[in-house]
């Protein structure tokens, strides 16, 4: 075991997944510097053929990727901020996500497209955002968003060695996070689907992605002291998705809170709402509560940012409400 | 040139097989027989013939909306492309693609595409592939004049530049996108120019003429095959069918169109070059007729396959995790 | 009145409204033909200058759209089919959407963009898709999606009077739909943020939207034979929302059935489900429903996209949990 | 080209205007006073001001993530565009902005931008809606050598050739992106050439000489208010800065950034020309002087204003509709 913040952890597993198979490859802008250090350096491991540069061109960057699965490669695109999905959303969602279906399962495309998401830093409106919800909606894709260290090098190492179109999303704030990772070359991977049990409880179901996981879990320990016992779970794949282990605790808890950094109207969350009021109804005892970023951009502005997303005391207030 | 004549003869055949397709394609459409939208390049033929017909089975291609013809040449087979028109189970992508979602990849061809101008990225991803695995193989990127004026074309046209894949953008341009004329939607209607803006060598050729088309193909596959990069070429041509079979088409002057179907169509064109080798006007027309049989024994098997069982609605969305169907 | 198809009622209502103001301009991609027929011949009445025909290049079209609109224009862009969406959403979701707010409250973006959704006459895949579920989750946007042809008129009027950007969605489908539709220069606008009831009932709120409007009206009248009274709603707005009418009626009926063509997860139905189960709870006497197209792209083969899309028996048998 | 000496003295002055706010920017950036991401364009005078200070106040303009210096010499007052860098109330866009989303729509300031490229379709709208409404005012588009690799780059071009649009693209080659070089992005570093192929002129211009900058514009310019149609121009610069204030930048030598700094200063290179027309080195330094100070002075304003309420999160989202605040 090694200890390591997340930056390095990811670089360490692209270098595992990357020695492992030689049909893995890195694409993207500005690489071999890495915007977030990610993939620093890996080029002088791996040379240029496997660390590309790319003009900056997103549909290229896509393009490259999909066309190269088709023949057998794996590659691992990132789109620099996640925000820039839209630079190439068609083929995320009209190509990459829907090929092997209309070709008849002709071809699997073993994509992992990384994107560093959410807030950090008063990025402002372009550079901030959480865009599961866009991505959740597409058939075809999975999507894993860990907020928890100790597994996201592990659902990366999952991710590389999937068939099928991965969109991998690395909050910007969990980049500092450090966990325990496997020794080199010993990254296990994680399934996908599972969820992570972060905290036990018998009082609430609380279900927290990305960075708000962390906070939930303190806040969550906070609130035992006066004696509500929340559960904190963290799907870390938001598709698949482990509704087993979220409607087992609903059904031992009767209660549901969602926290997410998202927009809330339109949101991944409501969509998780919405299937466990269909599916578990009678088990809630009260009505469901999502807390969420205000449906607004993300201002610069650091204390607009900061009231724009949920707060401690959002968070709070809505347990209270559950309560 | 030097061309031997049963290569002319081969190409000759392809252009008929071609045609044949796409002229029933067309027919049946009206008739009601095939579903979905159906974009028929018939005129175009030399264009598609000269390039594909020079491509090995381990080379690849993208094709546009209007892509039968490249995917037939590519090597698909007929029937299984009319059973995909029809929307059989044992179509070529199972009924789920149709017209605009063919593909055939064991053959390398990556599909027709919906989405114009979808297909230069990843094409531009296939030769990046081919690189990668340090292999002589190329791929042809099509594209129509229309959206040439895409994004993504101007994307992947510099990234395979900058990297130098064994790539060839050849633009089918037949003057017009559904209705609007390129020379209203472009300055300057000579898009050659544009590769060189990426380094890329362009050529703008006769794209009516089999064998020019032939020629200036050949010169780009062997550059990409040796590794030297990116080729593009213009091949202007023209179709005669309505943008997509069955729609108004009022805005192409009845007489263009009338021109180029009498005075430079590309298969007659070529059958006369054939004669005056003396080649006989029987023979063509026996390889005419071959193809006309051809395609209709195709077809005739295709619409007696059977539609694809519902379950095949929710199958091969994802490789590994098995998606739900109805329960009623 | 006129009774009109809903191509020719939405083509005279472009016409109203560029009579009525100069500053109004259609912008997109064969428009003087006009691929549903909605804008044809257009231009013979206003010009080429106001009935612009582009290039083929989405962004640009959107680009057009909101650099005119900063400029005291009216853009009407139509991208041909929804699923082009992808080739232009970052000039949808990171410029039009949030310009207003990151530039302080400097500039309005009065822009109706039209786009035809839905599937018809096997499209397939990347001709069929319904969109909203992108675009309701995006802050700054305002969504209609009319399945009532009375209002849809009075509604495009509106999306062209609205100094924001407003997303006009078309089921193609409905395009054969006639109304009567007020006397020429007489297309009175429809309050946006209205619903619309299409059908008065005291069992069941079911709440449609686009081209399953009309079918869950006729679901609704056959069910009343068998002493079934369901209420049916349409949104007609997606964002704004009347929640007021359909939480009414959920208080009436304490049952919540939402049909539509969209791929259910992350559907803008659970978005509506998920406010309800929050806002609502105690009024649900049932587990809410949400019926959907499978999770899959839409398939060409007639007999799949027939499966693949709620059909009259989903809905009957969602009914019939309900009861 | 003839010039008066004001006018050059006035550039001269612009051009310290711009080095004085973005070596501001970036000093008070690193000492913790300035949030977000900020890029500064210390070096790049020349290719600003040569363009942008003959812009009329009602011209339009759009900028990149590297714009402060376009938004600045626009006519945005330095006092409230370091109040948005400064995320306060008073700020040029109420600090919801921030660098990459600074706009002064009064002044025809389109937005500095966050995404690479997205400017140039909106220029391209601008400049529709100007012939729209037959004025003779044109919009500049500025871009960088980096994202001039992006496909609405391409789009905006070919339909700003297509429809004459009073348009003047202008990309400023500052020949890196974040640190990936031109050479290494584009087979065809000559991106002038690009520009031809949608029937656009283009030039490539010394952009550390601001007369031989102001000299093309102006011909661009011209051209564009007579209705002629866009123009493109490459204007070849160099950045002093990493990309962002605060990056590692070890993909640049050292003594090419030496060596552009030392040698090709356009203010240095402009001042020697100023001098030898015998303006005194003291007025050279007294108009660097009140620079510096009207900057300091501004920035202390800005620092002394206020942070928005929190009220502020949830206005401007629509025109006529409320967005709900926070319950707590
Ligand atoms: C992204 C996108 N925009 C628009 C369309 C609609 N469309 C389909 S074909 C076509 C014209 C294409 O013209 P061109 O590229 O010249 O090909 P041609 O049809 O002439 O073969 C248009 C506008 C589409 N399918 N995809
Ligand atoms: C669509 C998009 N892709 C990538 C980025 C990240 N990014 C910001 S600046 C930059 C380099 C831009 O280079 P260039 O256009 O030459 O401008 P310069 O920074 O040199 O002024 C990159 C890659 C972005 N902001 N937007
Ligand atoms: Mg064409
Ligand atoms: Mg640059």
């Amino acid at each position: 075991m090694r200890n390591m913040n997340m930056t390095f952890a990811l670089r360490d597993t692209l270098r595992q997944e990357m020695k492992r198979d030689e049909r893995v490859f890195l694409v993207g802008e500005d690489l071999r510097q890495g915007t977030f250090r990610v993939t620093v350096d890996l080029h002088k491991e791996f040379g240029e053929e496997r660390v590309i540069d790319t003009p900056i061109s997103e549909k290229a960057v896509m393009g490259a990727a999909i066309g190269a699965a088709t023949v057998g490669l794996i590659p691992v695109p990132e789109i620099m901020f996640a925000d820039f999905f839209t630079c190439c959303f068609d083929e995320i969602m009209n190509q990459m996500a829907k090929m092997r279906y209309m070709f008849g399962g002709q071809c699997s495309l073993p994509i992992t497209l990384r994107m560093p998401c959410g807030i950090s830093r008063q990025a402002a409106a372009q550079h901030s955002q959480s865009i599961e919800a866009f991505l959740t909606h597409i058939p075809g894709l999975k999507v894993v968003y860990s907020g928890t260290a100790k597994y996201t090098p592990g659902l990366l190492v999952s991710a590389i060695r999937d068939p099928d179109p991965v969109i991998f999303l690395e909050h910007k704030k969990l980049y500092r996070d450090s966990a325990d990772i496997g020794d080199e070359d010993q990254i296990e991977p994680v399934p996908f689907g599972k969820a992570c049990v972060r905290r036990e409880g018998k009082d609430i179901t609380l279900v927290a992605t990305g960075a708000y996981v962390n906070d939930c879990v303190k806040i969550a320990d906070a609130m035992a002291e006066q004696g509500l016992d929340i559960e904190v779970i963290d799907p870390l794949t938001l598709f698949p998705l482990d509704t087993d282990t979220i409607y087992k605790s609903v059904e031992k808890t009767g209660k549901l809170l969602v926290v997410t950094e998202e927009n809330l109207r339109g949101a991944w969350s409501g969509e998780l709402v919405s299937i466990v009021a269909q599916d578990r109804f009678s088990a809630l005892k009260k009505a469901p509560i999502r807390v969420g970023a205000l449906d607004t951009p993300i201002a610069f502005s650091p204390p607009l940012e900061e009231y724009i997303v949920p707060r401690e005391k959002d968070i709070v207030q809505a347990i209270m409400a559950l309560k | 040139m030097e061309m031997n004549k049963d290569t002319m003869l081969d190409l000759y055949r392809q252009m008929w097989r071609m045609r044949s397709f796409e002229e029933l394609a067309a027919t049946e459409f009206k008739a009601g027989k095939l579903q979905g939208f159906v974009h028929v390049g018939v005129g175009e033929e030399a264009s598609t013939v000269g390039v594909i017909c020079q491509a090995r089975l381990t080379d690849y291609t993208t094709a546009t909306h209007r892509g039968h013809g490249v995917v037939l040449l590519k090597g698909a087979e007929a029937k299984l492309m009319y059973a995909e028109l029809g929307g059989r189970a044992t179509g070529l992508c199972k009924g789920r693609g149709g017209s605009m979602h063919m593909a055939d990849l064991e053959k390398g061809i990556l599909g027709t595409n919906g989405i114009l101008g979808a297909g230069a990225p990843i094409a531009m991803g296939v030769a990046l592939g081919i690189k990668y695995k340090k292999l002589d193989d190329v791929v042809f990127c099509y594209f129509g004049d229309g959206q040439s004026n895409e994004g993504g074309i101007h994307e992947a046209m510099n990234m395979a530049g900058a990297l130098k894949l064994p790539i060839i953008f050849v633009c089918t341009n037949n003057q017009y996108g559904m209705w609007t004329p390129l020379t209203k939607a472009s300055a300057n209607v000579d898009l050659a120019k544009r590769a060189e803006g990426y380094g890329i060598p362009g050529a703008a050729v006769d794209g009516n003429d089999v064998l020019a088309v032939w020629e200036s193909a050949g010169v780009a596959i062997d550059r990409a095959r040796k590794g030297e990069g990116p080729s593009f070429l213009e091949l202007k041509t023209y179709r005669y069918y309505p943008h997509s079979v069955g729609l108004p088409d009022p805005w192409r002057p009845k007489e263009e169109i009338e021109e180029w179907r009498t005075t430079r169509d590309p298969i007659d064109r070529f059958g006369k070059v054939l004669m005056a080798q003396d080649v006989k006007q029987e023979t063509l027309e026996a390889i005419e007729k071959e193809t006309v049989d051809e395609m209709q024994e195709a077809f005739n098997w295709a619409m007696q396959q059977p539609f694809p069982d519902v379950t095949q609605a929710y199958q091969d969305v994802y490789t590994n995790l098995a998606v739900e169907g109805r329960t009623v």
